[in-house]
């Protein structure tokens, strides 16, 4: 028991239970009931009902996915590169999986039989770049994908592997400016920082900056390769992109880690714009002083569940956008991110560069209504980057559709003659 | 070949400003999927549980399992032209002639054997057909143990038209007459027969 | 060579013949079912109508005669202007097409016919695509006319062409056209059937499906069949063929058109001599005598166990102890790379024409076609190989007597006969060889004494090329996968001379030209037009 | 000095040329060298868990250094050189200079290294062609290189330390990054400034060349008549 409570109270060692526990709770629970839960959200969208027939409720389901992951017959076929081949996907597995030891789960932790004022903090690791080490991993995520696909000697699995690299390269460049933003309101590049100051403050960066919010969402969709991004595995044209040869566990590996980035990555966001654990915008959840709710171990439990359901909230937005966006072309892709996300990225860190400057800051000891001023400025100037962003594209006469500039002229029934000039 | 005449281009829709902009329209998109999402009495009535219920079946136009159609005489319809087999895009009909041992007939089959496996059921075989003797069935639930199983013979194919015939008859009468207005005669002249000269 | 106007366009074509055969030769499709150009002409079936200038009465100026005239009974000559483009002609073809299925039964299903039948081609392309009989259709009977042939009747548009094949050329006059207008029909006199050498023609001179071969009947949709053009093995006339084949089993022979020696027929013997392809008794495995008995042998061991058994045979002597038997089965590309083998390694090796049947005299029919005596494809293009190589040589009783004596040790002996071809006592002879190695398509009387024993390849299984009685080198095809276990001698043949890659005719060929300039001259007969038959 | 040159003359024989027969005691040799090299350097002067990461780390660095210039398929030394930055990256990470370990691994391993991986797998798909098989200056290319190391690593061994931190500066070091960005606008002011304006100015010059108008007939007309 004095062990246990020792154990408990030495930072080192609480990491170390926090990661085993964390890694067994989300490679082993979690990513597997994330795809039960696509799957059966994916049915409802789609009017039917989802897998029902393994347990009640089809909850068994998953254990019968792992079961045949394991028993298939795993395959690698003979013109691969061997070692590449294998190590691919536990690359991808364990990139997806390292972002976890950053993100705060809950506060800080002060068990009853710690000394006065000593608490455990609720993170495997309390980088002081933990912004920069999130995006790092981020960066790295595209290594499994591309050497998966190299590795295959497939002309499918290799188009997804350029594509998947071209994609995360250019969503790298919004994601960093959007974080970027964050970055400047706190001033800090902890995570837990960010999220005591929008916990204390009540105002989470989302009211700030909305429009970074989305321009950061939308890339971390990207860093996940799922769709409207999905373009590197995308079963249509390149039959499965860079996993078409892959089976049993390798293939697991990849599913599992495309479900693993999804819940990163949303923790990600959640941490840097909806305010991490804290249960609710506006109210102040968190001051310097030592209560019960700040570091009690009951109150982390709570704000672990409260951290817990905003990514489960998360990976729902992640399943219904999967059913409402078409998967984009590749020039429409890239489109987006070089012409869209990134002037509108830069606007946003002008903006809050601006405010900054202006000593519009965020103070958060004085609550929601003391930084009311700030939070309307910031508004206020996202609203202006919106309108701006709605008065370059109205008037843009070009037409935005990527159909090709050498076609004939629409509408044209007896286009042979230019048609064929093309051929030529 | 697609002739030029017929190539037409198509404008492309304009787009209006909330359309440049995307997100409105994910909105809107995202609206109704959750309309679907939420939809409980669409969701029931749209899927069936199927080993438990089973789908109505638009039985003329089902393409499931072949069968092989019996005349009215209870023989095989078929005639042995190869025509399905030539129709076949799945080389999966293998057929075996053979000289008939009716009188109003040429050609029967002696084998007749589909590879269901291998059958894609476009129903080909069944437009082929000059007599209407191969069929598909709005039998869907074809199981078997081993490849070889999964080859249907004749036999096979013409008990299934007995199982099926309730379910959809014979729809066509056949279109060669054969045996009903004369067509060959199967008895053969022979050069030192008698004969009416 | 006369030149003649055909629509417009001008067309030199050949002397004497009729306008049909030059326009057929110059590409055009012109319908005709009664004409054939090794037939007597006799213009019944109306169909190659055609329009011809001629002087006006009046004016004498050329025009357009008002009537048509049959194309196939008027003679080209030089200037003639003619046209088959017009309305009268197509409408012309068209109401005779007609009349033509007035009372054909319409079963193609089950006809065998369909796909090569020019009644379906015709009414496709010239015809109508609906009839206006509303009477019954008048129906003659399935007649059983030989032990060959069945007639269907009512399929039979009275062409007459297997009549006047019966008169003309196979000279024998069985089939006569009995009764007149609509209830002509082609029959036998009662107790004499059609039992004649080259009866088998008329089931290819048939332009519909009346007269059918009973061999083929029902066997294959004529569109499931590929064709190989290749070289009747059975004689030494050297036919030309086509083999028809699918899935590589032979389904029929049909005469392939070559003006220097067959013409359009082939003989009975030749349509049906392939049977021994098929047949199941045929060796399909390498033998090796080991300790006694026969043991299987690898086709990949083979050559290099042959070369060091001729190497040993040859080592003293430069192999005058050894024979190599050249079958006059072997083509002419598969001997010389035999001969050339055994010689690279036994310089004074004999080389022997094998075994050539022969059964009765060469029988000549009355326009010329000859059914030859000598059973064997290739005699003359082994003899010449022979020759050619210069060295040792002996005929197959020669050979057959110094083996006898023990003057041989080491015996390669190619058989590839359908029939049996050796008697016990040669066999005996031939057995006293120390090695023996025999290379036939069946079991031998020879096995008994055999070393090693290998399966050989039909014709139809192999290339190369057969040089007939007359001299004349004609090239054939493969036209099936060998038997499995079975190496296509000509293969075998390329890999004991160590040559690089697979083997081919052509190239074997071209090679061997280069040593024998005789065999560089080759003979493809021309092709017969697109649209005749 | 000793080891720089054993580790010089192995690195020579390892490196890929024709007739490689024995390539695997040339590497024994080196990793000895650069091991007992590394140990001297960091086994003196850390406590001994800091010391033990440090030499682990610059143990792989050196390793996959040397397979990256060894390796006779580009795509597997285009990956030895990612293990080279990651192993940099711990050390950075390990000598507490975080912001700079997380920069090195966004920028090189994250966007750098993966074009160039792209690029090298998309222009070579087939074996390792002549080029690559054997290498073309091995022995400047090795000297080359040792003769640095040999200096860095004799002014590491036997040149004075460094002076020490100043007060100025020491206040500053809150946190690595605020020093970083401290000392980067305002000692190092005038070299980013230029380092931005030469990046700026790279990217203005690569879009200038990438915007080439896609060839249309129309175009092509227009172009031949001499109108565009």
């Amino acid at each position: 028991m004095e062990l246990i409570q020792n154990l408990l109270a030495n930072q080192l060692f609480f990491s170390v239970i926090m990661m085993a526990v964390g890694l067994g709770v989300i490679a082993g629970v979690s990513a597997p009931f994330a795809i039960l839960f696509e799957r059966k959200l994916s049915g409802w969208i789609q009017d039917r009902i989802g897998p029902n027939r393994v347990g009640p409720w089809g909850v068994l389901q998953p254990v019968a996915d792992g079961v045949k992951f394991l028993m298939k017959e795993d395959i690698t076929p003979a013109h691969v590169d061997k070692p590449v081949f294998i190590m691919a996907p536990f690359i991808s597995m364990i990139v997806a999986l390292i972002g976890f030891a950053v993100i705060p789960w809950a506060g800080e932790i002060h068990f009853p039989w710690m000394d006065e004022g000593a608490t455990v903090r609720t993170q495997v690791a309390n980088l002081n770049v933990g912004v920069l080490y999130m995006l790092s991993v981020a960066s790295l995520g595209v290594y499994g994908v591309v050497l998966g696909a190299w590795a295959s000697n497939n002309k499918y699995a290799f188009y997804g592997g350029i594509r998947a690299t071209a994609q995360m390269i250019s969503y790298e460049v919004p994601l960093g400016l959007g974080v970027l933003v964050v970055i400047l309101i706190g001033g800090t590049l902890e995570l837990d920082k960010i999220v005591y100051a929008q916990a204390q403050s009540g105002v989470w960066n989302i009211f700030l900056h909305p429009v970074a919010f989305v321009l950061v969402l939308t890339a971390a969709f990207a860093e996940t390769n799922r769709t409207p991004f999905d373009l590197a595995e995308a079963e249509q044209e390149l039959v499965g992109g860079y996993h078409t040869e892959y089976s049993a566990m390798k293939f697991a590996a990849f599913f599992l880690a495309e479900y693993s980035h999804m819940a990163t990555n949303s923790a990600l966001v959640i941490v840097l714009f909806l305010g991490g654990w804290a249960p609710l915008p506006f109210l102040s959840f968190w001051s310097p002083e030592h209560t019960w709710w700040n570091v009690g171990w009951l109150a982390a439990l709570i704000k672990f569940g409260c951290f817990f359901g905003k990514i489960a909230a998360f990976l729902v937005f992640y399943i219904v956008i999967r059913w409402t966006v078409p998967r984009f072309r590749f020039d429409q892709l890239m489109r987006l991110a070089w012409k869209g996300m990134v002037p509108l990225a830069i606007g946003a860190l002008v903006l809050q560069v601006l405010m900054t400057a202006l000593g519009f800051i965020i103070r958060p000891e004085r609550g929601f209504a003391g930084n009311l001023p700030t939070v309307l400025f910031a508004l206020a100037g996202n609203a202006v980057l919106i309108g701006l962003a709605m008065f370059v594209t109205a008037r843009s006469t070009r037409e935005v559709t990527g159909r090709q500039d050498n076609l004939p002229a629409v509408g044209n029934r007896n286009a042979n003659a230019k048609l064929s000039g093309i051929i030529q | 070949m697609i002739r030029d005449e017929d190539i037409m281009m198509v404008a492309p829709p304009t787009l209006t400003t909330s359309d440049k902009l995307y997100l409105p329209q994910v909105i809107a998109g995202m609206r109704t999927t959750l309309r679907h999402m939420f939809s409980v009495a669409k969701r029931a009535e749209t899927t069936v549980q199927y080993p438990e219920q089973k789908r109505k079946l638009r039985v003329e136009n089902y393409r499931g399992v072949h069968r092989l159609n019996k005349d009215p005489d209870g023989r095989v319809a078929c005639v042995a032209c190869f025509m399905c087999s030539t129709a076949c895009p799945a080389h999966c009909i293998h057929i075996e002639a053979g000289e008939s041992p009716w009188p109003d007939r040429e050609k029967y089959p002696v084998k007749f054997d589909i590879d269901e496996l291998r059958c894609i059921y476009c129903g080909m075989c069944e437009e082929a057909c000059p007599c209407d003797a191969i069929e598909l069935t709005p039998h869907y639930d074809l199981v078997g143990k081993s490849r070889q199983e999964m080859v249907f013979d004749k036999e096979k194919l013409l008990r299934i038209f007995d199982e099926t015939k309730d379910v959809k008859p014979r729809k066509n009468p056949p279109v060669t007459d054969y045996g009903l207005t004369g067509g060959q005669d199967k008895a053969v002249a022979r050069p030192t027969a008698e004969r009416k000269v | 060579m006369p030149k003649i106007t055909v629509d417009g366009k001008q067309i030199e074509c050949r002397d004497g013949v009729p306008v049909l055969q030059a326009v057929l030769e110059a590409g055009w499709d012109v319908p005709h079912y009664c004409y054939h150009p090794g037939l007597s002409v006799v213009a019944s079936c109306r169909l190659c109508l055609m329009e011809m200038k001629m002087p006006h009465p009046q004016t004498k100026e050329m025009d357009w005669a008002p009537k048509l005239f049959p194309s196939c009974q008027t003679p080209v000559k030089d200037g003639m202007e003619v046209r088959f483009a017009s309305e009268g002609v197509a409408s012309s073809q068209s109401h005779v097409m007609e009349y033509y299925l007035v009372n054909h039964p319409l079963d193609c299903p089950v006809c065998d016919k369909a796909g090569e039948c020019y009644l379906q081609d015709y009414s496709e392309k010239f015809g109508h695509a609906s009839s206006r009989m509303v009477e019954d259709k008048h129906k003659n009977p399935k007649k059983d006319i030989g032990s060959k042939t069945l007639l269907y009747s009512d399929r039979c548009v009275v062409c007459s062409r297997c009549v006047r094949f019966g008169d003309e050329v196979a000279g024998a006059g069985e089939l006569r056209v009995i009764n007149r207008g609509h209830r002509a029909e082609i029959d036998v006199f009662p107790g004499v059937p059609l039992e004649n050498e080259l009866q088998g023609n008329v089931v290819d001179l048939c332009p519909v499906g009346a007269l059918l071969s009973k061999d083929f009947l029902f066997q294959q949709r004529v569109w499931n069949l590929r064709s190989t053009p290749s070289v009747d093995p059975t004689t030494s006339a050297g036919a030309t063929i086509w083999i028809d084949h699918n899935d590589d089993r032979i389904f029929r022979v049909r005469p392939r058109f070559n003006e220097k020696v067959n013409e359009w027929w082939i003989s009975d013997e030749t349509r049906f001599g392939w049977k021994y392809v098929a047949d199941s008794k045929r060796l399909n495995q390498p033998l090796q005598r080991d300790n006694g008995a026969m043991k299987p042998l690898r086709w990949e061991a083979a050559p290099e166990l042959l070369r060091r058994l001729l190497d040993e045979a040859a080592s003293a002597d430069q192999g005058v102890g050894v024979a190599c038997v050249l079958s006059p089965m072997l083509s002419c590309e598969e001997a010389w790379l035999l001969s050339t083998f055994v010689r690279s390694r036994a310089p004074q090796a004999t080389l022997v024409t094998g075994y050539v049947p022969v059964s009765g005299p060469d029988k000549t029919f009355p326009k010329g076609f000859k059914i030859s005596a000598e059973k064997a494809p290739n005699r003359r293009g082994v003899e010449s190989i022979i020759k050619a190589m210069g060295g040792p040589n002996a005929t197959f009783e020669q050979f057959v007597k110094s083996a006898g004596d023990g003057k041989f040790k080491l015996a390669y002996v190619t058989g590839g006969y359908p029939q049996v071809w050796l008697t016990a006592d040669q066999a005996r002879a031939i057995g006293k060889v120390q090695t023996l190695i025999t290379h036939d398509l069946f079991e031998s009387a020879l096995d008994e004494y055999a070393t090693i024993r290998l399966p050989g390849a039909s014709w139809a299984e192999r290339e190369g090329s057969f040089m007939n009685a007359d001299g004349l080198i004609q090239p054939f095809e493969r036209a099936l996968k060998p038997l499995d276990g079975v190496k296509s001698d000509g293969q075998f043949f390329h890999e004991l001379v160590g040559r690089p890659g697979l083997y081919r005719g052509a190239k074997t060929r071209e090679a061997m030209a280069e040593k024998i300039p005789a065999f560089g001259d080759i003979f493809v007969p021309r092709p017969e037009p697109e649209h005749a038959h | 000095m000793t080891l720089v040159l054993v580790g010089a003359v192995a690195l020579f024989m390892a490196l890929p040329s024709g007739g490689a027969a024995s390539r695997r005691l040339p590497l024994i040799f080196l990793a000895g060298a650069s091991g007992a090299l590394l140990t001297i350097f960091f086994g003196s002067n850390a406590d001994s868990f800091k010391g033990a990461w440090l030499t682990l780390l610059a143990l792989i660095g050196v390793w996959g250094a040397v397979r990256v210039v060894t390796h006779s398929r580009p795509v597997y030394s285009a990956l030895f050189f990612i293990l080279v930055i990651i192993s940099v990256v711990g050390l950075l990470a390990v000598l507490d200079a975080e912001f700079l370990a997380a920069a090195v691994l966004i920028i090189y391993a994250g966007a750098i290294l993966v074009t160039y991986s792209f690029v090298i797998m998309l222009a070579q798909r087939s074996e390792a062609a002549p080029y690559d098989v054997n290498a073309r200056e091995p022995f400047l290319g090795v000297l080359a290189g040792f003769v640095v190391i040999a200096a860095i690593s004799t002014r590491v061994f036997t040149g004075a330390p460094p002076a020490a931190p100043d007060v100025e500066s020491a206040q500053l070091a809150v946190g690595s990054v605020q020093n970083l960005g401290v000392q980067l606008l305002t000692r190092q002011v005038v070299a980013v400034e230029i380092a931005g304006v030469l990046l700026l100015a790279a990217m203005v010059g690569a879009i200038a060349i990438a915007r080439r108008p896609a060839p249309t007939p129309e175009r092509d007309r227009l172009e031949s008549e001499g109108a565009l």
